[in-house]
């Protein structure tokens, strides 16, 4: 069983208030230095069988059509090691 | 691991068991071990400590509570009372309702967002395996100060997990409470309301009867969640030194709940049930248990059958899960395969997972060897009962003669001014928007009265216009002055409130929040709290129909104010005629009923101005409360009177604002001759509301009231954009309302 | 025969019991849809409630979109069925692609419940025909991911074509790019807003108005003259 | 610059509603072989300055006390190259 992992972000220009509220917050922490915070989604699937190029390109389908909405996100796939 | 079965249980008795560890004290495992005739299994033990415990067994409050029913008044209207899930009202034309209040109060300090939430959702079950449709939610909840940095991090996550739960099912909340106070600081409230309606013969109870009945357990898979935490969490004290003593945290899945709730329905609807128990405390443990104990046979149950989360659950940890979103049904086989069929169609997993026996034991097989053989009422009904030792503490003479009489008092206009704008802003006080704002009130479409307002008020029938008003109320500051009469002034409140909005009140549910019932003056609290209560709920007629007891709530040896929360659910046969608290149509006349005393004891002027706890808390009548009810409910029903506003916290003036606020709209009050102005708008005297009367209605009125014997002063009009006090200040409403709206968003951001 | 406007139940829908009762109250027969119902039932129009349509797990919407029911409802659409999304239904709606945008947390990121106002920018869709252009109408508003975004693009396009049918007044309660609180597609027969008419229909519940209604007698006149 | 990955996910033993939801919707949507799906967080931070290793060990702490709320989640800080 193989694990390949979606991260889906929201794109540059979209404005992120939950990133904007972690980097607000971190001074108030008392953590400086961060001069940007992005929040996005993490999927972790576990793949049943050979992780080969025709599963990633389902995959891949798979997070375009679904795990993310492309008007606003962007996403990565990668194959954990 | 060799599995602990019965067999091995008995042929190796001298196997030692953690039973300390699990929070059973000596005597306790001996009475079990007496019971069986042989020591426990793993997993009877688990069972047993886990239904053995405080919050199960409410083992320290037993003998308290039974006062409920001794002194319960003589009323028609319950149908079903104490001891099931939830008590039972009938509400008229072949409605009854069901509501009850329960406490999150411990999880929700370890893990805010999560533990309120699943606080939602079991009130909710639990008034879902009534048979009812849950209507609306409440959440009457305390905090430490609201300048704390742990209320920061208590208050919003609280916040957010009652309405991510209760919003995501679709729960309208109509009402509840918030209050800030120190001795909450590492003991927040999270109490939970939820209000339930259906025909009277929907009525359904947690009992298996009927051999070869089949047990079913629905909903979501049983997971690691919560386990111990019953026992742990809720027998002992938090203790943050002792982090292995932290339990895993339940996690709450409203989407999974809404399932539930709508498979239940059509269950229900389709009469395919002969019992059914929702899963919450001590999961399958109590649920099997209570479903046997309370029927006619015995139960056996195939505990390999469960649908498992995680596959590496031992039997004893799927007994105490707590994993949420579940129920389980006693279902005739001939309705099984419909009753899959319906929880297929809400995609909720379904699972026979044993069935009821003709003999009267409770027996759990895993992988085909019996792990449990136990009477059922001695695990469920039979449990310990203790006559905790209790003394008034003796701080609390020097308490009651710390009088706040002797409090300095504005004097003059300028200084009542002041005094006004700052009990208006002090978070107590103060607008509770922030919060509520988050909160979905409109769903379902038959939220007529929500927030701000003396009590929520659903509509329950359309065509009839038949409608439920419910409020809660506590006040903890009263109730550690003098526990007796505080829990009576949180009753006469919230039957007050009911009252206010035109509903007749009918019935009383109860979470009673405490320190540690092992501290002799926490556990004088307690038993003084629920005498008076009980003698207040005869007194007014309506009974208590259920409740919930947390105890332990106190860091060290500091216990939290003793908190009594009472609801009061209230009956309307015409929601079109309900009373709002606004002020709306200048020129009617503000008339104050009831008598005002000079009663500062506890009062919210006292905390705010001073910091002040002492002296007695303002007296209770409870025939005079009856009569002003009568008379609220009598001008709401004849027209007489447009807006009402209950007396409590805070007093006249902050009843004025709020008045004024919520309507738009000023007043011109004058103080009534020779009374002192301060005492008149400040003090907590009970008993006393604000109406405003149409002028065309006002001799009609006051003659209703001067028959019946209720003080009513005129003291003023609905006038103008300020709320002006002759002879003293004027405040424009936009201060009071920048004020007012403004205290909490700048405290929470 | 009668009118008859279907109200579409998801698991996790929340408010087609509203919306079923404001389609009655407006004179029309309402009509209890399924998800996975495979016909429409011979309904004249279809309303998306609002709610959280699979717990809005993943996104609000995303999980909705591929139901049977909405292959029927997206295929209708593009025929001309006039369809009304209602807070998560105009989130299915921009998740279909029947609608442009998208949907994004508030952007002071809590849930909010209050009584809005909206100014109806366009009277001409197939439910906004009871209204004036311009009008001010106040309805309640709740939802936590109720932030509509689009492209500057689509933003303009949708300007210039009339397509904002709904803006937030006196204050913008999410962050929604031009205080959009909804729009309908180039025909006007498919409409989505985040605030919920059906919430106000009668004068007693709610916020005690009924400013909603014109939604759902908008549309059985529109049908009932076809 | 430099660019902290910080992924916070739910411990294996808490449930994951959201995750489920979108394994529980996979099949329907035609994609199988998905075994099992988690759903979490990722945070993605600009650090000024060098990411060394006192600059890490600050940002677990961040982590640790305010990105994840440990009772329930796990976390993972990565730097990206
Ligand atoms: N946590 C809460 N959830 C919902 N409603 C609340 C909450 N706290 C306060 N409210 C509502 O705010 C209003 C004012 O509260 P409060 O001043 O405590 O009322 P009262 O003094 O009449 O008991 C009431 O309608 C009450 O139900
Ligand atoms: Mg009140």
């Amino acid at each position: 069983m193989a694990r390949v992992v979606v991260d889906v972000m929201l794109k540059p220009e979209i404005l992120d208030p939950q990133g904007q509220a972690v980097q607000r917050a971190l001074p108030r922490l008392g953590f400086n230095g961060i001069s940007d915070v992005r929040q996005g989604k993490r999927f972790e699937l576990e793949v049943e069988g050979p992780v080969d190029e025709a599963a990633l390109a389902r995959i891949h389908t798979m997070a375009e059509t679904f795990l993310a909405n492309t008007v606003i996100e962007d996403f990565f796939v990668k194959v954990e090691s | 691991m060799t599995l602990d079965t019965v067999k091995h249980a008995e042929q190796t008795p001298d196997t030692p068991l953690p039973w300390a560890e699990l929070g059973l004290k000596p005597d306790e495992y001996e009475r079990i071990v007496e019971i069986l005739g042989r020591r426990p299994t793993g997993a009877e033990l688990a069972m047993y400590s886990v239904m053995w415990s405080e919050h199960c067994s409410y083992k320290s409050s037993k003998v308290h509570l039974r006062q409920f029913g001794e002194k319960a008044p003589q009323s028609d209207a319950m149908l079903v009372g104490i001891g099931e899930n939830a008590g039972v009202v009938d509400v008229g034309q072949g409605y009854a309702v069901t509501f009850k209040v329960e406490s999150h109060n411990h999880p929700s300090y370890v893990e805010p967002y999560q533990g309120a939430a699943t606080g939602v959702g079991g009130i909710v079950r639990d008034i879902l395996a009534m048979g009812a449709r849950p209507v609306a939610v409440m959440d009457p909840l305390r905090f430490g100060a609201a300048d704390h940095p742990d209320t920061k991090r208590v208050l919003p996550g609280v916040v957010a997990g009652i309405g991510g739960y209760g919003n995501c099912l679709g729960l309208p909340n109509i009402g509840g409470e918030v209050v800030f106070d120190s001795c909450y600081q590492g003991n927040p409230l999270v109490n939970a309301l939820c209000v339930g309606v259906m025909k009277h013969e929907d009525i359904h109870l947690a009992k298996a009867s009927g051999t070869g009945n089949k047990v079913i357990l629905y909903g979501a898979r049983t997971g690691g969640d919560g386990i111990g935490g019953v026992s742990v969490l809720a027998s002992e004290t938090f203790d943050d030194s002792k982090p292995t003593k932290r339990p895993a945290v339940q996690v709450g899945d409203p989407f999974q709940e809404k399932l539930l709730i709508e498979c239940t329905l059509e269950i229900f609807r389709e009469k395919l049930v002969v019992g059914i128990q929702d899963l919450g405390g001590a999961g399958l443990s109590c649920a099997t248990s209570e479903l046997a104990s309370a029927g006619s046979g015995g139960m056996r149950v195939e505990l390999d059958t469960v649908p498992l989360r995680d596959a590496t659950l031992s039997p004893e940890e799927i007994l105490m899960s707590e994993s949420q979103e579940r129920m389980c049904a006693v279902v005739e086989p001939q309705h099984v395969d419909r009753f899959m069929e319906i929880c297929e169609k809400w995609d909720v997993i379904a699972t026979v997972i044993g069935e009821v026996t003709d003999g009267n034991r409770l027996e759990i097989f895993w992988h085909g060897e019996q792990i449990v053989d136990v009477p059922p009422r001695t695990v469920a009904h039979e449990g310990p009962v203790y006559q905790r030792p209790y003394a008034r503490p003796e701080w609390q003479d020097a308490l009651q003669a710390d009088d706040a009489a002797k409090l300095s008092r504005p004097a003059s206009g300028d200084e009542l001014r002041a005094a006004v704008l700052q009990l208006t802003g002090s978070p107590n006080q103060a607008s509770k928007a922030w919060i509520t704002d988050q909160y979905d009130r409109f769903v379902l479409g038959n939220t007529v009265l929500s927030q701000p307002e003396d009590a929520g008020l659903i509509r329950i029938d359309e065509e009839s216009n038949l409608g439920v008003a419910v409020a809660t109320d506590g006040n903890g500051r009263y109730a550690k002055l003098d526990p007796y009469t505080g829990a009576q002034l949180a009753l006469a409140e919230a039957y007050r409130n009911v009252a206010a909005t035109g509903a007749r009140p009918l019935a009383v549910t109860d979470c009673l929040n405490f320190g540690s019932p092992e501290d002799p003056s926490a556990m004088w609290q307690f038993a003084e709290a629920c005498r008076g209560l009980a003698d207040g709920c005869l007194a007014l007629g309506t009974p208590v129909t259920g409740g919930n007891v947390s105890f332990y709530n106190q860091t060290g040896d500091v216990a939290i104010h003793p908190t009594p929360v009472v609801g009061v659910l209230g009956v309307i046969d015409d929601v079109t005629r309900r009373t709002p608290i606004a002020f709306a149509e200048e020129g009617q006349l503000i008339y104050l009923l009831g008598e005002t005393r000079e009663e500062l004891g506890g009062s919210a002027w006292s905390q705010v101005a001073h910091d002040h706890l002492g002296g007695l808390p303002p007296q209770v009548d409870l025939e005079r409360e009856k009569l002003l009810a009568e008379i609220l409910i009598s001008g709401s029903r004849d027209g007489m009177i447009d807006a009402a506003h209950d007396l409590s916290d805070g007093g006249l003036v902050q009843a004025l604002v709020e008045s004024c606020l919520k309507g738009g709209k000023g007043a011109r009050i004058v103080i009534p001759d020779g009374d002192d102005a301060f005492v008149t708008l400040f003090s907590e005297s009970a008993g006393r509301a604000i109406v405003a009367v149409p002028r065309s209605e006002e001799l009609r009125f006051t003659d209703m009231c001067g028959a019946r014997g209720l003080p009513a002063t005129r003291i003023g009009v609905i006038d103008g954009d300020a709320l002006a006090v002759q002879g003293q200040f004027e405040i424009p409403l936009d201060e009071l309302r920048e004020v007012y709206e403004g205290a909490l968003p700048s405290l929470l951001g | 025969m009668s009118t008859r406007i279907g109200v579409v139940s998801f698991p996790g829908t929340l408010d087609d019991r509203d919306a079923l009762r404001a389609v009655r109250i407006a004179g029309a027969e309402p009509v209890p849809l399924w998800h996975r119902d495979k016909d429409l039932k011979q309904v004249d129009a279809v309303v998306l409630p609002g709610g959280f349509s699979y717990g809005d797990y993943l996104r609000a919407g995303a999980i909705s979109r591929f139901s049977p029911i909405m292959e029927l409802i997206i295929s209708g659409a593009k025929d001309g069925l006039p369809v009304l999304g209602i807070c998560n239904g105009f989130q299915v709606l921009t998740e279909s692609h029947l609608l442009p945008g998208a949907m994004l947390r508030n952007n002071h990121l809590h849930f909010i419940c209050r009584d809005q106002t909206l100014r109806v920018e366009n009277a001409n869709t197939a439910w906004t025909s009871d209204y004036t252009a311009g009008q001010e109408i106040s309805i309640p508003l709740k939802n936590i991911d109720g932030r509509y975004t689009a492209d500057e693009r689509t933003l303009d396009q949708l300007e210039a074509e009339g397509r904002v049918a709904f803006r937030y007044t006196g204050m913008n309660p999410n962050g929604s790019l031009r205080d959009i609180a909804g729009i309908t597609n180039e025909a006007g027969n498919v409409v989505g807003l985040m605030p919920h008419p059906e919430h106000a229909v009668e004068p007693l519940v709610g916020t005690g108005r009924t400013d909603g209604l014109g939604f759902f007698t908008s549309i059985l006149k529109r049908l009932v003259s076809a």
